[in-house]
């Protein structure tokens, strides 16, 4: 254990009379979770700094007896005689210290987070029936864990504002607040957005935008995610669905080419809301509100739901295998300088490799992806839209960068020079090919999860999953190697998007035993060097760094500078307020 | 009686007779008979006999088939399989049919009571008093002997078809 | 004994089904000929719901009885894997459906067992109440089936008639006449209701002279008495070596009662005899359940007489629902009313085996925990599976119509045996 | 031949017929209330006043039924079948006399002299009707069924045959009119001694005439089917036997041949040991017309009390088991019904002294 | 203490039959008796009679919503129910009241709440964790329909079952 951190100063710490080592500058609440000890929590959250006004993580503190020699007294048992501060002390804002001793389970401590439970509940609302966060709520956890399970309380609650609407995207119940003031810290420290605060004394303070702002910057969401009990909630979510009722499916954003990592919450096919999933080498514990919420579209009313091929100048539907072969039949009428393929950024890895797969056994050199920027920030969000530029870099090796094809492509369109076009996941709309030209191609193999211009003129349409119904994996901007799980099963006969390759190439005339979605990834990982030696299980949930390139983006500091910064803030405060 | 009745209940004993001798299934042939039988027993009738052909369906009909159904159930006897006509015992066989009918038709000419019509009954007759009278007076002996050979035939089927106690 | 591992070599399950298919198909003797197979149920008025028995017949007599069980399987123990304990209690009312209460019960006493817990004496009694009556009702219907097996359907209709008062107690108790699902872990879901002990009291006075009434029907009958003694004998070894329990054990003369042997509940504190038989046969099992429930009666009685106040539930306010008129008004019950019901007991991990002596034998449920709110196994030891193992070495030698009787005195379930 | 006897002879076919059948659809009725009442239920009531008319419901029922043929039955006898079930029970009331006279004509289809041992031919003939649809059906339980109905029905037969010879040894004639008359001269079979109260003889005549009675009644029970005595159909054995695989108007056959069974079953125990349609102290129809009814009712109460009394049994007993049934038919009431012949013939030459 | 049950050896006359055979015909005798003159009253001729007098309260019927005296839906919706139904046939779509209802401090209510009732188990579980004293199971025993999606109750149907409840807690007129 001590060889591996390279921090030279270790502190020998008892925590509940077992001693153990951590290095200096670890929080007493975080060297207790290290050894296995959970203490509750409210305000504390390790990413933010710690205000310590929630008391709920009270825990008995003492040091060694020293005797005369400034030495610790030895006790029968050769172990230091500890004296314990008579007062319980907080554990989050309190870093380790050589020969500190820590009791979490002591009767004073139980007693302690009983009488805080107790004066956190007494003004609390009656309403976990209505409330979003029961079934996730710390109110409830911690209030059976730690709590009394009869109330004493006889008195009328404090009333204060309910449905108070902070901002687009999320909407603030006071009532349920406890006044931990993460929200706060969040927006101050994170999202750099100051727009929180406190008002009013007692128990009568009340969270509240400060005037004239709105909670709406573009990660006001996370606040949600963090808040303890079910004050803030979001707009979107709101009395939706139970959380104890959605599956949670580990995945990651396909909104832009950070690649956040998700918990997918659904129920039943429908997905219910998108939340962060830790993972420091990428998002911390955030996420965007533009990726969190950008999953509405699968349930569009324009998703494509059957194999259609145009039959008469109408598309009418078919079943697959049908629709496969007429696709293969148009293709192979012509030659490979005849046929173009718009791939997508947003594709997989597998998708991208078998369309290159289709690519080279039609001999197409048309081949290229749609680049897809917007504005980033210095936060997460990225300028890069596509998730799988990088990917699409490694596998359909591009002379060029990524795009630059496309206006020769749709130059060759127009000439009447490419005759079949193949539109994967993308609108030809942005390339300047006019749904005339498209409509006179002898052959337009649309592959899409939404109906399009593109879609509507194709001659054969192929409908394929979305982000979170397939498995497979993308690379994100900074070179890491991440995958999507499967949340999800497509609606009506929409297939995963790498069986319809698979199977337009097997009709073309190439690709073999491919059964699985993981024997694509082992033909990419025996073709390309990057993957070598991976397979899309051991990927893991928290990805793989296969790119050299720089993982944290430098314009962004770093958590920790953050938090520093914050504690600098509020000790200065604190200095002041004693004077 | 009418003549009318009496040539359908003939013909009826007749071709079901025939019945139980062509027909391959064994239940078949054993129904065959039994309506046989009871063409039989109005024939009977037909001649005031009532006990004699009341008897007949009791006993022949009523009894003897049904034990012989219950012989042919228990075996669980199948439809016979159809054999190749053995032709020349075919014709061996009618000629041996035709020859005894000839020779019955012969004997029946040539004995006069059998031309003379019967005089009707007595309509108070009644046939089982008869019976009764003629068994137990003119025939007491030889009834009782035969009762006694049948009882003796029961006795030992009894001990033949009783099994070994295993 | 030193403890050594054996293997035990296991065919694939497919060899497994092929070979006892090709037993079931294959001659037994040489003189198949001679025999007949006779397949009685699934749905067969005498085999008391799904039970198919496949006979092999020489004559009326028959040489071979396979049993083929499983056309009730619901999986209720893989059910009871992916739902909270007291989710599962609705499910025990349909393994021994003719008795739920006293399924209901002993499942309850099962998982406090788990618990560790206690519940106060006032719900000792009331489950006590709950079992004995559950067992008359179940003996009445096992009494009339056996009676209308065998021909006498009038016997039926009367117990039947009786086994209608009992459930207007339950619906009384419980409210539900058949799906009682009274029990929750810790406790019951209500109080004994007002009326309850008056009506029992009259059930019980009145009970005695309708069973007077089948008994005179039925056992000096000499039609019922040759259709069932010395039919279907089960020796004392034999009872032991199949693992019996219940009335079809105590009927072979074996003293085996478990509210005897393991007095649960607080069955210590009443006064009441084990019946047993002697000879094993039918008749013997039959003239069991009779007694026995003269028997209950008596236990009824003092349960009444000694019935004590106080709370019925275990006050574990963690893992209890409160009262909704708490969970109405204040915050602490209502956050605990939440947490109990979305995750269930906080249960400790661990394994236990608890058995209760139902109407039909040892009903035993082995719970293997690895805490929190859902088993991680359950295993149902149902009497009436085990009890009908011993059906392929009774019924060779009996005749067909020995069979219902057979089958009528043993007295199964297949909502349990299947379960 | 002659026109008015032919005339009489098809009303009187046709008005028994009518009632017949009519007695056996309310018989099923009337089973099913008895049944209920006896086992504390209410039975059918609902259609028409007090359930009455079920039986036409029942009727409608079982016409609308799918009549299904199994693949593998022997189509012909299992058609036939259920028809030879009924014929033989409509058949034998031929020649029951189910009344005195009426407007002169003799209440009997057909008197002949040998009326008993008509009943017993062609009800004898009735066994076939269940073997051969246990056959037919090509199934194992009503195989079965088909099997214990022809074992059972032979051996019962037996004693039946039997049990009448006694009547017969006093009334010295097989004539079933004149069985009749004997009883209203002499007394009902069951008391014997009525008219003759003073002679002990005929007291004791008494003795063997209630257990030639009994023995009668039980074979009949066994000839037709009822518990105790219902093995072919065993329920809970043979889950239906014999008519297993019957269903629609061709179980309705069976279900009508069963109880058609029943009622000629008692008519015939009515006609030989209760009197016939006599009664004490009612006139016969030579009397007046209004008397002559009044038989016919007599007759048919009689036979209704015996209903109720095969219904009533059915519904208190349990069943015999087939090899139990076989034991008690040959080797107790067959030896009781023959040594009462031996007891009825040696107190016979008695009974006219004194 | 075990007893063991005497087994009844029977004498020459119960082995004549007759003796049972003829008890047994005066108890069966007895009951038709009975039944005749009307002393027997065990069953209930149903559509016209019924057991509703003698239901207890707490009888489990059919499942249904209940309003309070206010006329409020009690439901709010929590998926309690939902989540504790053995058999899953409960389904809720839970929205939000609109601001200008009478009722908008409740926030939440079901948009849609259906049961299966040919899912339905009738074992109460939906009433005992309901926390909101909304679901009841009520007298209703007779529930029919033709086809499998008229068993299917939804919202206003088991509103009609379930009717106005009196007594009920009303927690929510505290609220502002």
């Amino acid at each position: 254990m001590a060889d591996q951190t390279p921090s030279p100063q270790l502190f020998n710490v008892q925590i509940d009379g077992v001693w153990h080592q951590f290095p200096k500058g670890t929080r007493v609440i975080e060297a207790c979770a290290r050894v296995g000890v959970f203490v509750p929590r409210y305000c504390y959250h390790k990413k933010l700094s710690s205000p310590g006004n929630c008391r709920m993580c009270l825990i008995e503190m003492g040091f060694p007896r020293l005797g005369p020699d400034r030495k610790p007294e030895l006790g029968a048992d050769g172990k230091p005689i500890i004296n314990w501060i008579p007062r319980p002390q907080i554990s989050c804002a309190q870093d380790v210290s050589e020969g500190m001793a820590v009791r979490t389970n002591s009767p004073l401590v139980k007693e302690c987070q009983r009488g805080v439970m107790e004066f956190l509940l007494i003004n609390h609302p009656l309403d976990c029936p209505i409330c979003d966060q029961a079934g996730e709520c710390r109110l409830q956890e911690f209030s059976v864990d730690f709590g009394n399970s009869k109330s004493r309380f006889l008195e009328n609650k404090v009333k204060k504002p309910k449905n108070v609407v902070l901002g687009p995207r999320v909407t603030l119940d006071d009532e349920r607040c406890i006044l931990c003031s993460r929200c706060i810290r969040f927006c101050q420290e994170i999202a750099h957005d100051d727009v929180l605060g406190f008002v009013d004394r007692g128990s009568y303070t009340a969270l509240t935008a400060h005037p004239g702002k709105r909670l709406e910057n573009n990660y006001s969401l996370n606040t949600v995610d963090i808040c303890p009990v079910g004050a803030l909630t979001s707009t979107d979510f709101r009395f939706k669905m139970r959380v104890w009722f959605l599956k949670e499916t580990k995945s990651i954003c396909t909104s832009c080419a950070t690649g956040c990592n998700t918990i997918i919450g659904t129920r039943e096919d429908v997905i219910y809301r998108q939340t962060p999933r830790e993972n420091d080498h990428v998002n911390s514990c955030w996420m965007c509100d533009y990726g969190r919420l950008n999953f509405k579209y699968l349930e569009a009313e324009n998703r494509l739901l059957e194999p259609q091929i145009r039959s008469d100048g109408n598309l009418i539907a078919v079943d697959w295998p049908m629709a496969i072969a007429e696709a293969a039949l148009q293709l192979k009428q012509f030659a490979g300088h005849e046929i173009a393929i718009i791939a997508s950024g947003r594709m997989t890895n597998e998708e991208l490799w078998l369309t290159s797969q289709l690519a080279k056994s039609l001999g197409v050199q048309w081949i290229d992806i749609v680049p897809r920027r917007g504005p980033g920030d210095d936060i997460l969000l990225s300028e890069d839209r596509n998730p799988n530029t990088n990917g699409a870099r490694l596998i359909l090796r591009p002379t060029s960068e990524p795009g630059a094809k496309l206006t020769a492509i749709a130059e060759a369109v127009k000439s009447g020079e490419v005759k079949a076009l193949m539109i994967l996941k993308e609108n030809t709309m942005h390339l300047g090919i006019s749904v005339e030209q498209l409509a006179r191609l002898p052959a337009l193999i649309a592959m899409n999860v939404l109906s399009n211009e593109a879609t509507e003129k194709a001659t054969v349409v192929l409908p394929a999953c979305s982000f979170a119904e397939k498995r497979g994996s993308m690379i994100n901007g900074k070179g890491r190697l991440q995958r999507l799980n499967r949340a999800v099963r497509p609606p009506g006969n929409a297939r995963d998007d790498w069986e319809i390759l698979r199977d337009l190439l097997q009709a073309v005339g190439g690709g073999d035993s491919l059964s699985s979605v993981d024997d694509v990834f082992r033909r990419i990982s025996e073709t390309v060097p990057q993957f070598a030696g991976l397979t899309l299980s051991k990927i893991g949930d928290l990805g793989v760094h296969i790119l050299q390139m720089e993982e944290l983006p430098t314009m962004r500091p770093s958590d920790e500078e953050n938090i520093e910064q914050a504690v600098a803030i509020q000790a200065r405060r604190r200095a002041v307020r004693s004077h | 009686m009418s003549p009318f009745l009496f040539w359908v209940f003939a013909l009826m004993t007749l071709i079901f007779g025939a019945a139980v001798v062509v027909n391959r299934n064994p239940v078949a042939s054993a129904l065959s008979l039994v309506v046989s039988f009871l063409g039989l027993a109005a024939l009977f009738m037909s001649l005031d006999a009532f006990f004699v052909g009341i008897i007949q369906v009791l006993v022949y009909a009523g009894a003897v088939m049904v034990l012989f159904l219950f012989i042919i159930m228990l075996l669980n006897l199948q439809a016979e399989e159809r054999r190749r006509i053995n032709w020349l015992a075919a014709a061996g066989g009618i000629g041996v049919a035709v020859i005894l009918l000839v020779q019955i038709c012969f004997v029946i000419g040539d004995f006069q009571a059998a031309q003379q019509t019967f005089p009707p009954l007595a309509g108070s007759t009644d046939d089982v008093w008869n019976i009764g009278a003629l068994l137990f007076r003119n025939y007491n002996l030889p009834f009782q002997i035969v009762g006694v050979l049948v009882l003796v035939a029961t006795v030992g089927v009894v001990l033949l078809s009783k099994r070994e106690p295993r | 004994m030193p403890f050594t591992t054996r293997e035990i070599e296991l065919p694939d399950p497919v060899t497994r089904v092929a070979a006892a298919d090709a037993a079931l198909r294959e001659p037994a003797d040489a003189d198949i000929g001679e025999k007949m197979v006779l397949n009685m149920g699934p749905s067969h008025p005498a085999t008391h719901g799904v039970l198919r028995l496949i006979l092999e017949l020489d004559g009326e007599i028959i040489t071979k009885a396979t049993p083929d069980i499983g056309f009730l399987h619901r999986g209720d123990e893989k059910i009871a894997e992916n739902m909270q304990y007291n989710q599962f209690v609705p499910y025990t009312d349909r393994l021994d459906y003719l008795a739920p209460l006293s399924n209901n019960v002993a499942y309850a006493l099962a998982v406090e067992k788990l618990m560790a817990w206690e519940i106060p004496p006032r719900g000792k009694a009331i489950r006590t109440i709950c079992c004995e009556t559950s067992r008359i009702s179940s003996h009445l219907m096992g009494l009339g089936a056996m009676a209308l097996d065998l021909g006498a359907m009038t016997v039926f209709l009367y117990t039947f008639t009786e086994r209608e008062k009992l459930y207007d107690l339950f619906e009384l108790l419980t409210g539900a006449r058949f799906t009682t699902s009274y029990t929750r872990v810790g406790g019951q879901i209500r109080d004994l209701p007002e009326h309850f002990i008056p009506q029992l009291k009259k059930f019980l006075d009145d009970f005695g002279p309708s069973l007077d009434e089948c008994d005179k029907l039925l056992t000096r009958n000499r039609i019922f008495v040759d259709r069932t003694k010395d039919i279907g004998v089960i020796s004392k070894e034999r009872a032991i070596a199949y693992a019996l329990s219940g009335p079809n054990l105590r009927g072979s003369g074996i003293e085996h009662d478990l509210r005897h042997k393991h007095p649960y509940l607080d069955y210590d504190n009443y006064d009441f005899d084990v019946v047993i038989g002697s000879a094993g046969d039918c008749y013997d099992r039959y003239l069991v359940r009779i007694e026995e429930m003269r028997q209950s009666v008596r236990i009824l009685r003092q349960v009444i007489d000694k019935l004590p106040g106080g709370p019925i539930n275990v006050a574990d306010w963690k893992n209890m629902t409160p009262p909704k008129s708490r969970v109405m008004t204040k915050m602490e019950e209502l956050i605990h009313h939440f947490i109990v019901v979305t995750e269930g007991l906080d249960a400790p991990p661990g394994e236990i085996y608890f058995a209760a002596e139902n109407p039909k034998g040892e009903l035993g449920f082995y719970i293997n925990s690895r805490g929190g709110g859902v088993p991680y196994r359950l295993k149902i030891r149902a009497p009436s599976f085990v009890n009908l193992s011993i059906l392929p070495e009774l019924l060779p030698g009996c005749m067909v119509s020995d069979v219902p009787a057979v089958l009528g005195s043993l007295d199964f379930v297949m909502g349990e045996c299947d379960r | 031949m002659d026109f008015a006897f032919v005339v009489t002879s098809l009303l009187k076919i046709v008005g028994i017929l009518v009632v017949i059948l009519t007695m056996v659809s309310y018989a099923v009725y009337a089973e099913r209330r008895v049944s209920a009442f006896i086992q504390d239920r209410l039975g059918p009531n609902r259609v028409g006043p007090a359930g009455l008319f079920q039986p036409i419901a029942d009727m409608f029922k079982l016409l609308l039924k799918e009549d299904f043929t199994p693949r593998s039955a022997n189509t012909f006898y299992y058609w036939l079948a259920p028809c030879l079930a009924v014929m033989p029970a409509i058949i034998t009331i031929a020649v029951v006399p189910f009344g005195s006279t009426l407007f002169g004509v003799p209440m009997v289809i057909a008197d002949v002299n040998v009326g008993i041992l008509f009943v017993f031919a062609i009800a004898s003939l009735g066994v076939y009707g269940i073997v051969i649809g246990g056959w037919a059906s090509n199934s194992k339980y009503p195989f079965l069924g088909g099997i214990r109905s022809s074992a059972q029905m032979l051996s019962y037969e037996l004693s039946l045959g039997l049990a009448v010879i006694p009547v017969f040894l006093l009334v010295g004639n097989l004539r079933l009119t004149s069985v009749v008359r004997y009883q209203i001269e002499h007394g009902w079979f069951i008391a014997p001694f009525v008219g003759d109260w003073t002679n002990p003889w005929k007291w004791l005549l008494a003795i063997p005439m209630i257990i030639s009675f009994l023995v009668f009644m039980i074979a009949i029970f066994a000839e037709t089917n009822r518990l105790p005595f219902d093995l072919p159909e065993a329920e809970q054995e043979l889950a239906g036997g014999y008519n297993i695989e019957y269903s629609s108007m061709k179980f309705a056959l069976y279900f009508l041949g069963e109880y058609a069974a029943m009622i000629t079953g008692s008519a015939v125990i009515v006609t030989l040991f209760l009197g016939g349609w006599h009664f004490p102290g009612i006139p016969d129809g030579s009397h007046g017309w209004i008397f002559g009814l009044i038989n016919i009712a007599v007759f048919f109460a009689k036979v209704a009390a015996l209903i109720f009394i095969f219904m009533w049994v059915r519904w208190t007993l349990p069943r015999f088991r087939y090899d139990q049934l076989m034991r008690l038919g040959w080797l107790f009431f067959f030896e009781i019904a023959l040594v009462n012949i031996f007891l009825v013939a040696a107190i016979l030459p008695y009974t006219s002294r004194l | 203490m075990a007893i063991t049950v005497p087994r009844p050896k029977l004498n020459w006359r119960e082995r004549s039959y007759l003796p049972a055979i003829v008890a047994g015909l005066a108890i069966t005798f007895k009951h038709f008796k009975n039944m005749l003159l009307g002393r027997t009253k065990v069953t209930m001729q149903y559509p016209e009679q019924k057991w509703d007098s003698s239901l207890p309260d707490h009888y489990r019927g059919a499942p249904a919503l209940v309003q309070d005296e206010d006329g409020r839906v009690r439901c709010v919706a929590c998926q309690l129910c939902e989540f504790i139904c053995p058999p899953r046939a409960i389904k809720i779509i839970p929205g939000e009241i609109p601001s200008a209802d009478r009722f908008a401090k409740v926030e939440k209510y079901p948009e849609a709440f259906d049961i299966d009732m040919i899912r339905c188990i009738f074992c109460g579980m939906c009433e005992e964790v309901c926390p909101e004293q909304a679901i009841f199971l009520r007298k209703d025993y007779a529930i029919t329909g033709f086809t499998r999606a008229d068993m299917v109750h939804h919202k206003e149907k088991l509103l009609e079952i379930g009717g106005v409840m009196h007594g009920v807690v009303l927690k929510w007129n505290e609220k502002k």
